[in-house]
């Protein structure tokens, strides 16, 4: 490992600690009593002690903070308080849900973004430039939920070709599974992809002002081979630094879509856990959440010393 | 020629056998709003668990049926002592929880004792609050002697919250319930969708359909399109009336409007000045155009009430005329309570769109005469720590979804902060009393009382929307308690 | 037939003319020089050649390679050129190679697109070339990466690319202006050796006639994109004919008018303006573990030496040798590892921000690059007057207007330049806007780091004059760092000259110069191109 | 030795505006933002309807000469809910820049000035508020402090500020090497003073540039906020709940869904598109290329 990985990977410790307090703490502060949201308007006072006590919600603070992180650390994240099934039970099926559509989404924005990218930067200043640009440039100020909706009604409802929401579940198989993450997926590839293709073709307008460029044209080497063969590979490294930074607007993109197509989702649960105060949860699902970032920011960086010899230090 | 016919026959016979496959369409995929924290009737108040379970998983010794009347269910029979005091229940034998285990008298003893114990977590502890013992005579039979005689009872025994349920799996049923009901729980994916699939060794009728699955939809345009789509089949209490015209038209739909327990108010804190002062009350009750709020919040879907009492209850009475909407009756009252200058409020709004939606037009129509509400919208959790408990709020609109509830403003500390000696005589009374000519008088006084004193703002009784396939029967139109009962479910053709 | 024929070409950019009727040829093993100070369209007229002008650009004219007009040629046409008959070297070798691969797959790849040879054929012929180049595989594997390399290597590296084909014509823009004077003489022996072995044509730009003079055969200069002589490079230099010529050649060589500084023998009890002792400075080490670093880095080592009130001394040494922050060190911006610097006999290392401003303002400094040294965004007034933010008590504003317009006048600007932003000026106006901002405060001492190696030639005379009269006229002593001995030589009187850190030679400007003492000063002296010398030897050799 | 990257540092130029004129994205960008900016003026003194006042039986009549764009389903003018609306969405992205700019600039050029351990320490918070996914934490910043357009501000507000200190740290710290700082620095200028007097003269094209980005995304934000309910609150309109309301009537009131949504597209497009071109036209390494 090279000293840059090495403290990549103490920055994203320590940032996940801090990460774990601010969560802790914000979530301390949430009004909003989790037993009395269990039992309801007319519960006595004595049920909802009797409640709040088996939660262990009547501890001191710096002992929950403990238990929990203590917890989460050896992969026991506790009970969650509305389902009363263990979160990581729930997180376990609702990743099964969020993860393919992130990646869905993630691969769709990468495969459109990049070869729209590549060409409008190739045709610099043509006719079909300027429309892909311009193209993205839409697709960039559009919001997601709004392009979910038209979505859902042009294929869903008026089309009837795709299913408006919901999610069968692995179990009734994989084509009417995927068939259900195909809108989501592309509500939220499409506007990250409109910033991809931007950042790739601006990576690569900046590169192919590089001397090397030059170098490699004096060669003999065609315009396009130097494209390929020098210029995409310099360029990948703003790319994957935004698709990292995109990962984290992804997964809040999933949080509001994951609302709209109703799916079982890591985002819905954790807006819904959020105003049912099931606080273990939300802690939870944030600090994975978080911790995903920050395992993706770690990937970029790896990747930059993939991509770029400088980085990894003989 | 011979042949011929055989050819034809066999045609024929095909064509029967095809469409009896059609007919055996036996799956269901019904549309909830909300989905239940977990699926144990006794130790939760959430709608969402009945909405599942009643009827179909769990049963009890009575039930309720869509008219609202008590009908026997694991109960054959029951016979009261003269004195109302001691209820004899005759059990139906040969019952089998779906674990396999036998049902018996033992295990009415256990859930009833269950229910009201004191470390119960059961969120409707006063049902059970006038049990004084539970006996179990024989495997057959079962003896609960009361305190005191109640009226309800056997209606009380009906509800979610005192289905039987077995000791071995009481702890568990929260995840995987276990009742008596024609349907089994099969599968909870959390935060999509329950299965429930038929007991093939059901004591009662069979049912009709072999799977049913609860798939949840909270939100109102996703349940929209999830109907028109098709993805879902039926939607009791759709939660987005505005879609009603749309629906209508659509020949693929059947559209009905159901009634239910909701009376939706304006809830006043009485105990707050100057809502203390009766004439503000009064002013705003003047202020308030209902229909208003039913056409702009709920696309015309409710009916007005006047009092907190439910409009196809037999003992309801019409008091929508005590105030009726004048905003210049309004305003002389403001400035008889010396508030011509107005005054600044707030309005906490718990999530549904009819408290949601209503406050808007009550903020806009409390404007006219001076009443300057500030909209804060709560979560329910923030709504029943602000307002429930703690009584931190000046307005606040809610759907009080309990049946039969208006012994709520008797009660001492309730979050309205109304006492009025006079009602909680009339409310003694009702406990009391079980001839039901008396009852109905009783009730209408304290109506009347409501109504005069301008507890809240009375806006309407919520109307339930529901939407199925055409080809589908046997849905309830009516909800007189929170249940989907599928049990009389099926699909013709 | 020439190999290269450039005939009445005109070029223009975005309407801009930038050449106008250049004429040129190169025959086969010629080496030709284009000389021109910058903007003249050296580089232009090379990348015509080469098919490689910038968007908007339109040539016309006759550009002839082995018969075929290159401007006319189709891009697949110029590929099949470009790297296989036609070479190119560039001037900065820091940039000129793609930093995600390896030398040897930039040098083969060329091979492999021109010959079609298989991988391991063309990584064969890469290791030959690399090995021709002086970087023989032993050290210098192919599997290196760019940033492995120094730039001297780096520029081997460019130059192996440029003729692993053993091209007919080799363009080398400037292949040595970011080189120091050392290293740019093993490259012009390479590139000199590499013509002679393969009969290539050389066309080598330079705005160094020196250079040229060593090294051509025969001369082009170039000015305002127009040829203004052209021939043999010994007579054109020789005969200087053309004004123009002459012009250059004498600014290549101007020494200004200047007394020297005596040789005075010190008393020990004498306060010297600035005496360093024992002066170190290390850089921390790259890190290399969670815990662990390189060792440290050893930039300055044990220093020691004394100016006095109106000497000028040269700072001289190669590219890295710790010159700059020596300087630094001097001028308080940089701390030292251990050593003392005194001024007028006064500590300045350890000393807050507030305790050295009275020393600061007795102590100045004028930096190299006449673009960077100035904030964009002030005018001449703010800029120039920024160091009297030293004076105390402070000047009213009146005061100050004084000062920045004598200040200017001292460096031969006008008053009316004082609402003007730096962009607005020239590379010598803003020279002199420097050193006007560095003699506001009326230092003892100005410290210029390489004040004008960004310069050209005839511009750079003038800043040397005006150095040199102020230097006598208000008895200000001067540190020049620079790695250019003939600046050292016009304006210096003593000269210390510096190798990995250490002052390794120190002594009388002419002397050192005439007469070095250690390897290391003896290398650059021998290393640096001198006009005179260049044309005595050309003219010896055609007898 | 290595030429640090130069950030942005072009002279103040009489030439602006005609350039400027002649760049195609700056003149679309800036022509859409002072409609929006106009409309949202022009809002608190006149719109065609009171937004306020609810007229139920005039409710989702779709585009007439009456109401241009339709009401809504309180009878509410759409085109008048929109207007206000751009107030609102305007006041959130621009006092959250505020935020970002007043908190994140300073911290920003006090880490490059300092560097070391500092620069370490202020990063290190930097990367956690970027580990978070930022609509994720305003979702959970109001379910603490309620919703609310003051609080949809600071959430937003809270996640530019990382943004506005790394920009004007990346942008310090390729200044400070350079000689005109060192210049300052022998004419014995502070750390302090060299900041306010020529770093943040030199990075405040790439903050106005990275403020036209902000202000897009947080238009965007907020709109999200709005959606999901969490942002301004009735009676005040803002358009990610106009669009929230309409989702459930699209099919019978189309509408509703339409113009907010387009107001949103238009308006950050407009704000792309500037910054996009004020980007090009000050950014001399751009117009080098040119």
């Amino acid at each position: 490992m090279t000293p840059f990985l090495l403290k990549r990977l103490g920055i994203g410790i320590v940032t996940l600690l801090l990460a774990s307090i601010v969560v802790f703490a914000m979530l301390e502060v949430v009004p909003g009593d989790p037993a009395r949201m269990m039992l309801g308007m007319n519960a006595t006072e004595d049920a909802v002690q009797a409640l709040r006590e088996q939660m262990g919600l009547n501890q001191p603070l710096i002992m929950r903070y403990l238990s929990w992180i203590g917890g989460f650390l050896t992969g026991d994240f506790g009970r969650s308080y509305t389902y009363s099934v263990p979160v990581a039970q729930l997180v376990a099926e609702r990743s099964a849900v969020s993860l393919p559509l992130a990646l869905i989404s993630l691969f769709l924005s990468t495969v459109i973004a990049i070869p729209v990218g590549l060409y409008a930067a190739a045709h610099r200043g043509k006719a079909s430039d300027t429309v892909a640009m311009g193209a993205s440039q839409l697709g960039v100020a559009i919001p997601n939920f709004w392009f979910a909706l038209l979505l859902v009604y042009v294929f869903a409802v008026a089309l009837r070709m795709l299913p408006a929401g919901g999610f069968p579940g692995w179990g009734a198989g994989v084509w009417p599974a995927l068939k259900a993450l195909i809108l989501p997926a592309i509500a939220l590839a499409l506007p990250q992809a409109a910033i991809l293709a931007r950042v790739t073709r601006s990576a690569l307008l900046d590169v192919l002002n590089e001397d090397y460029i030059r170098t490699a044209r004096a060669k003999g080497l065609p315009r396009n081979t130097v494209l390929w063969r020098h210029a995409l590979r310099n360029a990948l490294i703003p790319v994957f630094t935004i698709l990292g930074l995109q990962f984290s607007f992804l997964l809040a993109g999933t949080i509001i879509i994951e609302n709209v197509f109703y799916l079982p989702g890591l985002g819905r649960l954790v807006f819904q856990a959020i105003t049912q105060r099931d606080l273990i949860v939300v802690e939870s699902v944030v600090m994975l959440l978080v911790a995903t970032v920050i395992v993706v920011n770690l990937l970029v960086d790896l990747s930059y010393a993939v991509i770029d010899p400088r980085l990894r230090n003989a | 020629m011979n042949g011929f016919k055989k050819l034809l026959a066999a045609g024929v016979l095909l064509l029967a056998t095809s469409a009896a496959a059609l007919a055996a369409r036996t799956d269901l995929v019904l549309g909830v709003v909300l989905e239940p924290p977990h699926l144990d009737p006794t130790a939760g108040a959430a709608a969402a668990i009945d909405e599942v379970v009643y009827a179909n998983v769990f049963e009890g010794l009575t039930r309720i049926d869509e008219t609202g009347s008590v009908q026997p269910a694991l109960a054959e029979s029951w016979t009261i002592s003269p004195d109302g005091k001691v209820y004899t229940f005759k059990l139906h034998t040969g019952v089998k929880f779906h674990d396999g285990s036998t049902f018996d008298a033992e295990d009415v003893k256990f859930s009833l004792d269950r229910a009201r114990a004191a470390d119960s977590t059961n969120a409707q502890k006063g049902l059970f609050a006038q049990i004084d013992t539970v006996e179990a005579v024989d495997p057959a039979t079962v003896k609960v002697t009361l305190k005191q005689p109640q009226g309800a009872f056997l209606y009380n025994m009906g509800w979610g919250d005192a289905v039987i349920v077995a000791p071995e799996s009481a702890a568990t049923n929260k995840e995987k319930p276990v009742g008596t009901g024609p349907f089994k729980f099969e599968n909870w994916a959390r935060g999509s969708s329950i299965t429930i699939v038929k007991n093939p060794d059901y004591w009662g009728t069979p049912v009709a359909l072999d799977k049913a699955e609860f798939r949840v939809i909270p939100d109102p345009a996703a349940a929209t399109a999830a109907v028109l789509s098709g993805d879902v089949q039926a939607f009791p209490f759709f939660p987005a009336p505005e879609a009603r015209a749309q629906l209508e038209a659509d020949p693929r739909f059947k559209v009905t409007i159901g009634t239910t327990e909701g009376e939706t108010i304006l809830s006043i804190n009485n105990k707050k000045p100057p809502f203390d002062n009766i004439k503000v009350r009064q002013a705003i009750a003047y202020a308030i155009d209902r229909q208003a709020i039913i056409d702009g919040a709920m696309f015309g879907l409710g009916t007005p009430i006047g009092s907190h009492f439910a409009p196809h209850n037999p003992a309801y009475i019409d008091l929508t005329g005590t105030y009726p909407h004048n905003v210049e009756k309004a305003k002389e009252l403001m400035k008889e309570a010396g508030l011509q200058d107005g005054i600044k409020v707030t309005l906490k709004l718990p999530p549904p769109p009819y408290a949601r939606r209503g406050g808007e037009i009550i903020a806009s129509q409390l404007r006219e005469i001076g009443i300057e509400c500030e909209i804060v919208p709560v979560e329910w959790a923030d709504w029943l720590q602000q307002v429930f408990k703690d009584k931190n709020f000046d307005l606040t609109i809610v759907s009080h979804t309990e049946p039969n509830d208006i012994d709520i403003y008797s009660r001492k500390d309730y979050y309205f902060g109304y006492d009025n000696p006079a009602f909680d005589k009339v409310i003694e009374e009702l406990n009391v009393t079980s001839d039901e000519a008396k009852r109905k008088e009783l009730y209408g006084q304290a109506q009347k009382i409501l109504a005069d004193d301008a507890v809240v703002g009375f806006l309407f009784e919520l109307a339930r929307m529901n939407v199925w396939d055409a080809k589908l029967e046997g849905l309830w139109v009516n909800a007189p308690i929170q249940a989907n009962d599928l049990t009389k479910v099926h699909w013709t053709e | 037939m020439s190999l290269l024929e450039i005939e009445s070409l005109n070029l223009e950019i975005d309407g801009t003319p930038i050449l106008r009727n250049v004429e040129l040829s190169i025959d086969r093993g010629e080496i030709r020089g284009l000389v021109g100070e910058s903007g003249s369209g050296k580089s232009m007229t090379a990348l015509t050649v080469m098919q490689l002008l910038p968007l908007g650009a339109r040539a016309t004219g006759q550009v002839r390679f082995d018969g075929k007009n290159l401007l006319a040629a189709s891009e697949n046409e110029m590929c099949q050129l470009r790297g296989d008959d036609i070479g190119m070297v560039f001037q900065e070798p820091m940039t000129a190679l793609n930093p995600v691969k390896t030398i040897g797959e930039q040098v083969a790849e060329g091979i492999r697109f021109h010959t079609r040879a298989s991988r391991p054929e063309a990584e064969d012929r890469a290791r030959k070339i690399l090995d021709r180049v002086g970087l023989p595989e032993v050290k210098y594997p192919l599997s290196r990466y760019p940033h492995q390399l120094s730039g001297g290597q780096r520029q081997r590296v460019v130059i192996a690319i440029a003729t692993a084909l053993n091209p007919r014509l080799l363009i080398a823009d400037e292949p040595t202006t970011a080189l120091d004077v050392v290293l740019q003489a093993q490259i012009l022996d390479l590139l000199r050796d590499l013509c002679h072995e393969n009969k290539m044509g050389l066309l080598l730009i330079s705005h160094d006639l020196a250079v040229v003079a060593d090294m051509t055969d025969n001369i082009t200069i170039l000015r305002g994109g127009q040829v203004m002589e052209e021939g043999d490079t010994a007579r054109v230099l020789s005969e200087q004919t053309h004004p123009y010529t002459r012009q250059l050649a004498l600014a290549s060589t101007h020494v200004p008018a200047r007394r020297k500084h005596p040789l005075v023998q010190h008393q020990p009890a004498e306060t010297p303006l600035l005496k360093v002792t024992s002066l170190t400075r290390d850089y921390l080490g790259q890190r290399i573990g969670f815990f662990k670093r390189s060792a440290p880095t050893r930039a300055v080592n044990d220093v020691s030496f004394s100016l006095w009130p109106g000497q000028s001394v040269a700072l001289v040494g190669r590219s890295g040798c710790g010159k700059s922050t020596l300087a630094r060190m001097i001028l308080a911006l940089d701390p030292p590892t251990s050593g003392s610097i005194e001024f007028e006999g006064i500590e300045i290392t350890g000393k807050s921000e507030a305790e050295l401003k009275p020393i600061r303002r007795h102590m100045q400094v004028v930096f190299q690059d006449p673009y960077g040294s100035f904030d964009p965004r002030q005018n001449v007034a703010r800029l120039v007057s920024e160091p009297l933010h030293l004076l105390q008590p402070t000047l009213g504003s009146k005061e100050r207007r004084e000062r920045v317009e004598k200040a200017l006048n001292e460096v031969g600007l006008t008053t009316s330049d004082l609402e003007k932003y730096p962009h607005e000026f020239s590379g010598g106006q803003r020279q002199r806007l420097s050193i006007a901002r560095a003699l506001i405060t009326r230092p003892k001492l100005i410290i210029a780091d390489e004040p004008v190696s960004a310069l050209d030639v005839s511009i750079r005379s003038q800043i040397l004059d005006l150095i040199a009269s102020l230097n006598a006229r208000y008895n200000l002593a001067f540190i020049f760092i620079t790695h250019d001995l003939t600046v050292a030589r016009a304006i210096t009187d003593d000269v210390f000259v510096m190798h990995e850190g250490r002052i390794v030679e120190a002594g009388r400007t002419e002397s050192v110069l005439e007469n070095p003492q250690s390897k290391p000063a003896q290398e650059l002296v021998s290393a640096t191109p001198d006009l005179h010398r260049a044309i005595a030897r050309k003219l010896r050799e055609q007898g | 030795m290595d030429t640090p990257v130069a950030p942005i540092a072009t002279p103040r130029t009489d030439d602006f505006w005609p350039r400027a004129f002649a760049n195609r994205s700056f003149v679309i960008g800036f022509a859409i933002t002072v409609i929006i900016a106009f409309a949202a003026a022009l809002s608190f003194v006149w719109t065609p309807y009171d937004v306020t006042h609810l007229v139920v039986s005039d409710k989702l009549k779709p585009p007439s000469a009456a109401h241009w764009f339709g009401t809504d389903h309180f009878g509410r003018d759409i085109l008048s809910m929109i207007m206000v609306g751009a107030r609102n969405s305007i006041a959130v992205a621009l006092v959250a820049i505020g935020i970002g700019m007043g908190i994140g600039v300073p911290l920003g050029c006090w880490a490059a000035a300092r560097g070391g351990w500092l620069d370490e320490v202020l990063m290190r918070f930097n990367d956690v508020v970027f580990a978070f996914p930022a609509l994720l934490s305003a979702i959970m910043i109001t379910a603490i402090f309620g919703p609310g357009a003051v609080n949809a501000i600071i959430a937003i507000g809270i996640f530019n500020i990382p943004v506005f200190a790394r920009v004007a740290r990346a942008g310090a710290i390729a200044l400070w090497p350079r000689e005109f700082i060192l210049a300052a620095r022998a004419a014995g200028k502070g750390r302090l003073l060299i900041t306010v007097e020529h770093i943040l003269p030199n990075i405040a094209n790439l903050l106005l540039v990275q403020g036209t980005i902000q202000f897009a995304l947080g238009i965007l934000a907020e709109a999200s906020l709005s959606y999901v309910g969490l942002g301004a609150q009735p009676p005040m309109p803002s358009w990610g709940r106009m669009l929230f309301e309409a989702q459930t009537m699209i099919s019978i009131a189309p509408h509703m869904a339409l113009f907010p949504g387009l107001a949103i597209v238009i308006t950050v497009l407009g704000l792309n598109l500037l910054g996009d071109g004020l980007s090009d036209l000050l950014d001399p390494k751009l117009r080098r290329q040119r």
